[in-house]
């Protein structure tokens, strides 16, 4: 279970800025992203490199460390853990898995660009010399007003069997849509974006479906959904926590309704049942994160792709914490009242933030479906639902 | 009932006329004038109000059905209409008649809004009350003239808190719905400095017995309002499954080789199934509950304490259920469902603000269980007496 | 919604004979079927002959007296109350759809037998000159050790489109096994039987897909599966009525566990959320057998048999019911705690019971799928899932 | 950790034969004797004794899997082994070594049942006390030969709660095991009547320091029992989810005409793979906050309150869970399923007797939240200070 090195003092940093983090989120909600600011403090303590291979100037970071990161920083402010999760894996990937002359070009100078991501290949291609010739629409491609280049899945409908293909390309080159307008996640600027017949080398592509990571560490040897679920489960599990952190410091000084006893809500055990049994379901959940994932970790570190059983349990701990984290604030929320409603209470916008990150395909029910073909021995079971044919 | 059948009928006409102009209430943070003159052209603010006042004295079926179907259309006018109807419905029960004669002058029936719940305090004075203080979510108070808010009377702890009725010109409205859900409803806060308020505008909030109208009046509290929270949940929870059957119909889910279409998979149809079965469920025991009342309000009597408590069970459980209900359909409808143009976000969102009121709170079940147990003193609010 | 006239003095009748229905929970269990004392009491009540056409000295009783009936029936005994409705549907449906020949061997001298029935086309049979050599196993005939005649559903393989056809048959043509070893319902005595090659004489069958009833009042005319979606629901609402009276008084006087201020559970407001809450939702559950039962009699009360969409309504409803009590149930039991262990509890006797009851096809949750077909307009959506062709 | 991984491997390899002969467990009301010498054969019985008694003084993680395995095998089999560990582990811990020299005579490990919870009363004498009471749910006590039982020492309020350890024929077995679930355990009440026990065979309920043993009898109250609770429970769940897996593959729900087995519906893979999920998520809980207990005692150090009450709550919600995922796989299982020779109502029955045990009684829930609450004297059993 032991992890050789542990970047802790990744987590100290963060200490040390939580202040400057935790002041923006209604500001975020407002401008719909966050703020570049924060986005250069992020930058500068190396907190989008923590999936880059250390090749290129990456931190390579452990499995565990980054999950606490992630779900640290989610726990501060929902917008930024958001952000964060999503810049590591969109210049983590392409810095894994593309050969040296497109890094030559991304990593210009040896200095790290940002990148934002749509992975789900909603885009088609033409194969042309040297290339393809890419069109489609992308849509919830997050902080990518901060990002200089973009990760955009796709198909070349001709090829058989189903290749899922990445192309990375610069923002400048696509037309970004301004269509966040949102209910939950509005901090997170998630516009869509869209390309006609726009130019890729072939250099710039890399197939998600059959390429093995060139260079980093064993995070990047986690595979399909593996490279992500971890994120979007210490997203919401940081979330989750922090609603129940706001609600227990509620709890201690607010009355509800009109109970003549004036009982404070913290004195009620119809509540105190609620709590406990909500922290005690994030916590399991949590749990199984951590294990499974640790669990894909062994398989990593010895340069390993995780099998797909378990790229499928890795994705339900994921999904199992989504769900419980959205139970959770939802819990929270209630228990807010009638002035949890109003937009300077974070208790709402955990409660929307968690609604939002569920409707993520990642984090769709359906996985659970997937798994259970795997139980039941189904030929061809596989974690997202693809047909091997 | 066949007057009110034409009342349902007419609603079900303004509906597509209804949605449209009540787009931008969202971003307005209140409901456009032109929904709320519809509304008004319409006596949909007079169901509860005395037909001797111009009202309508709906009966209650005919009051949930309308209530649910304006709240199918949007959840900020059906929120507005019930709160509409009530702020107007009960002055108009329990005033003194010279109050009548101001406030419905000319035989107009004003636009009202109100906060029943006691947060203000009267200091008494000749001939009335000097009445200050600050009431929160008063639902489209911008649009009324007069508005009811509950208040205590400094020094007389014995004594009924009471309702005041004051024009809102008197009164200084904050600027401060700034919220998640029902966002179009208006609701917000209200002060009162200093301003007298003749006794004659005034009636102590215990009152049961009406001065004029028909059983509606009799419904006593909380009956008087469950009825219009459970309908409004009802409604979007409604208007969210409508919404998602016709969303699944073409919306592929999953990744990228399961060709099914969402509507084809066989756990979303349990799920909707399900969720349209709870939700009738629900809808039946809130109007179980009522026409129970009904029986009594039909002969001049208020429900007994007991049945307070089952209208009120009724209405949480029908608020939570709802809840629920959308929740799924909003599941179902993935990314599509985040933006601020999909019906099924704005459902999510409102259908959650209206499980916020302290009305529907659910601890309300605790109360009830008082009754169950045969705890003396059992309340449907949990009020002492 | 009001129903013209009423048989009250049904429920009347219950009152005198309660007292002795109630104190045989634990021999029937014993036994494994209701004693034959209570069932001569309930026959020669009236009680089997509540769906019987009053042609034939039935009661034809009203659909809310008839769920009131059995409700509170099987809230005094849930063994009782289950073999009461299967035995008012195994003679109404016969007393309702064989031919005036059939009718007059069974119901010979005016006098009215016992019957079980397994509805589900279990048997297999073959046309022979006059009638069907029969062949198959029946299993879950509640009552049979009681009936003189027993219902048995069937096919005929060859015979398209599928058509669902019911032989009533004398007990002693069949073989009854000593298979009622179950963990609940275990006193309704619902033994299987089997046939091989017994001769049907064909006025001595019915089809359920095709027939309309020749006799009866409204409540032959409930039709498929709506002529006994209420008995489902009327069972698992009066036992789980039970179960909440009996956990109310327990909870007077109950302590449970370490608590230091030793509160009766009864004073417990976690404990009050949970009992308010269920009997809320079990009023929900009920009105909504009501209303929708109400709605299909508005149409037996015109001799029409209500369309799909409400006869898949009224199992919903019913599944619902049968769901809200087990839930119900289940909470009540779990407050009980390890004295609800005791097989003279009865607690745990309602907890295993409305399990049994609710893993009757009849109440399946596959119910909700099929609703859904009509809510989506699926063409061909049937509320028992059959399909068409 | 290697000489452990062989105990769940033997464990594994006797899991045929166990189940076999535990056929008749239920009939029978306790475990037939073959089955428990099966278990004493293997040590099963020693897991938490100090090996300077001949046990085993396992690790937690070995004793979680084992305890899981064997109530995968039978409900029964796995909670008797369960409680004879406590029962002869924690004298074996905490007793002086005259009685130790007694229990154990001649190095062998006798069988033994425990009622911790403090049933009986006991008045000082010289040298010991009279004992009289009676306990309830003393499981596997027709095959022990000693019994360990809480009492209160009679006049003396402040003086803690005691074991006391006694020879089962000195007390009055009643044969009053006929309950719903679990039903071969033999978890018969007894009764002492003025029995002498010394005062060397009894110790302070709340004593902490063993006088011998491993880490495991360091874990305190309630951890020393929190992990048997969870395990039980997970592992018949594990067994039913097994068994829906294998009945679904050729079980065909539903009416006539619909050929699809269960497992090729998408609802019922949607609830399998989330029952399996959430499952896994209970034990991974258990197994986490277990393990953060056994970093203390590894050290010698009880775990603190806090840790207690994430142990306990951490059996309490992995039971729940159990039941949840066993009842969904009894629901797929049909009107088959409730035969008495169908593991699916084995396991509904089993793990909802198990759920009834005040160990993993949901007020813990509340307990738990007075920790983070910093409600002061919170406590993991609800016990006041």
């Amino acid at each position: 279970m032991a992890i050789a090195s542990r970047n802790t003092s990744l987590m100290d940093d963060i200490g040390t800025i939580a202040d400057i983090l935790s002041v923006h989120a209604i500001e975020s909600d407002n401008i719909r992203k966050v703020p570049d600011e924060i986005i250069n403090i992020l930058a500068s303590k190396g907190f989008f490199r923590m999936k880059l291979p250390s090749e290129l100037g990456g931190i390579d970071s452990d499995i565990l460390t980054y999950m606490d990161v992630i779900e640290e920083i989610s726990r501060i402010d929902s917008s930024i853990g958001w952000n964060t999760m999503i810049g590591n894996s969109s210049i983590g990937w392409p810095g894994s898995f593309l050969d040296d002359k497109a890094i030559s070009i991304i990593f210009k100078d040896g200095k790290v660009p940002l990148a934002s991501s749509v992975m789900q290949p909603s885009g088609k291609a033409i194969s042309v010399e040297g290339g393809f010739l890419l069109t489609g629409e992308w849509v919830f491609s997050s902080g990518i007003d901060h990002s200089d280049w973009v990760l955009a899945g796709f198909t070349i409908p001709t090829e058989k069997p189903f290749n899922h293909r990445i192309a990375c390309v610069p923002k400048n080159e696509l037309r970004v849509h301004d269509d966040w307008k949102v209910m939950g996640l509005q901090g997170t600027g998630s516009r869509g974006y869209s390309a006609s017949n726009l130019f890729v080398p072939a250099h710039f592509s890399w197939s998600m479906t059959n390429d093995k990571p060139l260079r980093g560490g064993p995070i990047n040897y986690l595979g399909r959904p593996g490279f992500v679920t971890m994120d979007h489960a210490a997203f919401a599990l940081g979330v989750g926590k922090r609603s129940l952190e706001t609600i227990i410091e509620i709890s201690k000084t607010k009355v509800r309704g009109y109970n003549t006893d004036r009982l404070h809500i913290a004195d009620r055990d119809s509540f105190k049942r609620d709590l406990g049994l909500a922290q005690t379901k994030l916590a399991a959940a949590r749990a199984l994160v951590k294990e499974s994932h640790l669990k894909a970790w062994n398989y990593c570190e010895q340069k390993q792709i995780p099998p797909p059983i378990l790229q499928s349990e890795m994705r339900n701990a994921c999904v199992f914490a989504t769900e419980t984290s959205e139970e959770v604030a939802q819990m929270a929320f209630k228990y807010g009242g009638g002035t949890a409603l109003y937009l300077h209470n974070n208790l709402q916008k955990y409660f929307r933030d968690l609604a939002a990150s569920a409707q993520h395909m990642m984090v769709n029910a359906s996985s659970y479906e997937n798994y259970a073909n795997f139980l039941l021995g189904v030929e061809g079971a596989d974690p997202m639902g693809l047909r091997s044919t | 009932m066949m007057e009110e059948q034409t009342l349902l009928d007419k609603v079900k006409e303004l509906a597509p006329e209804l949605e449209r102009k009540c787009a931008d209430a969202d971003s307005l943070g209140k409901l456009p004038m032109d929904v709320v003159q519809i509304l008004r052209d319409n006596g949909l603010f007079t169901m509860k109000l005395a037909s001797e006042l111009g009202g309508i004295d709906a009966d209650i079926v005919t009051y949930m059905d309308v209530i649910e179907e304006l709240s199918r259309i949007d959840g900020a006018i059906g929120w507005n209409t019930m709160i509409g109807n009530s702020a107007i419905g009960r002055p108009g029960a329990f005033l003194p008649q010279v109050a009548i004669n101001t406030i419905f002058n000319n035989n107009e029936i004003p636009l009202a809004a109100s906060v029943p719940s006691p947060s203000g305090k009267g200091v008494r004075t000749k001939g009335g009350f000097i009445l200050s203080g600050t009431w929160y979510f008063s639902s489209g108070i911008n649009q009324s003239t007069w508005v009811s808010g509950g208040f205590v009377v400094e020094n007389e702890k014995h004594s009924s808190p009471r309702i005041a009725c004051v024009p809102t010109s008197n009164l200084t409205i904050h600027d401060n719905w700034k919220v998640m859900g029902l966002k179009g409803t208006g609701s917000c806060s209200y002060s009162a400095e200093e301003v007298f308020v003749s006794d004659d505008f005034t009636f102590p909030i215990n009152n049961e017995v009406p001065l004029r109208g028909g059983p509606m009046n009799y419904l006593g509290r909380p009956g008087f309002v469950t009825i219009d929270h459970a309908a409004v949940a009802l409604g979007i929870a409604k208007r969210a499954l409508e919404t998602i059957v016709e969303i699944s119909k073409h919306k592929m889910r999953g990744y990228n080789s399961d060709l099914k279409a969402v509507s084809e998979r066989g756990y979303f149809k349990k799920d909707l199934g399900f969720a349209q079965t709870k939700l009738a469920a629900a809808r039946a025991l809130v109007k179980e509950s009522h026409l129970k009342a009904w029986e009594y309000t039909t002969q001049k009597m208020v429900p007994p304490p007991l049945i307070q408590s089952e209208m009120r069970n009724s209405g949480v459980y029908a608020t939570e259920v709802s809840e629920e209900v959308t929740q799924i359909a909003f599941k179902y409808g993935g990314g599509g469902a985040l933006y601020l143009d999909s019906k099924l976000q704005k459902c999510y969102r409102d259908v959650a603000a209206t499980g916020q009121h302290m009305m529907v709170n659910m601890s309300s079940y605790e109360n009830y269980a008082n009754f169950l147990l045969q705890v003396d003193g059992a309340d449907a609010m949990g009020v002492k007496k």
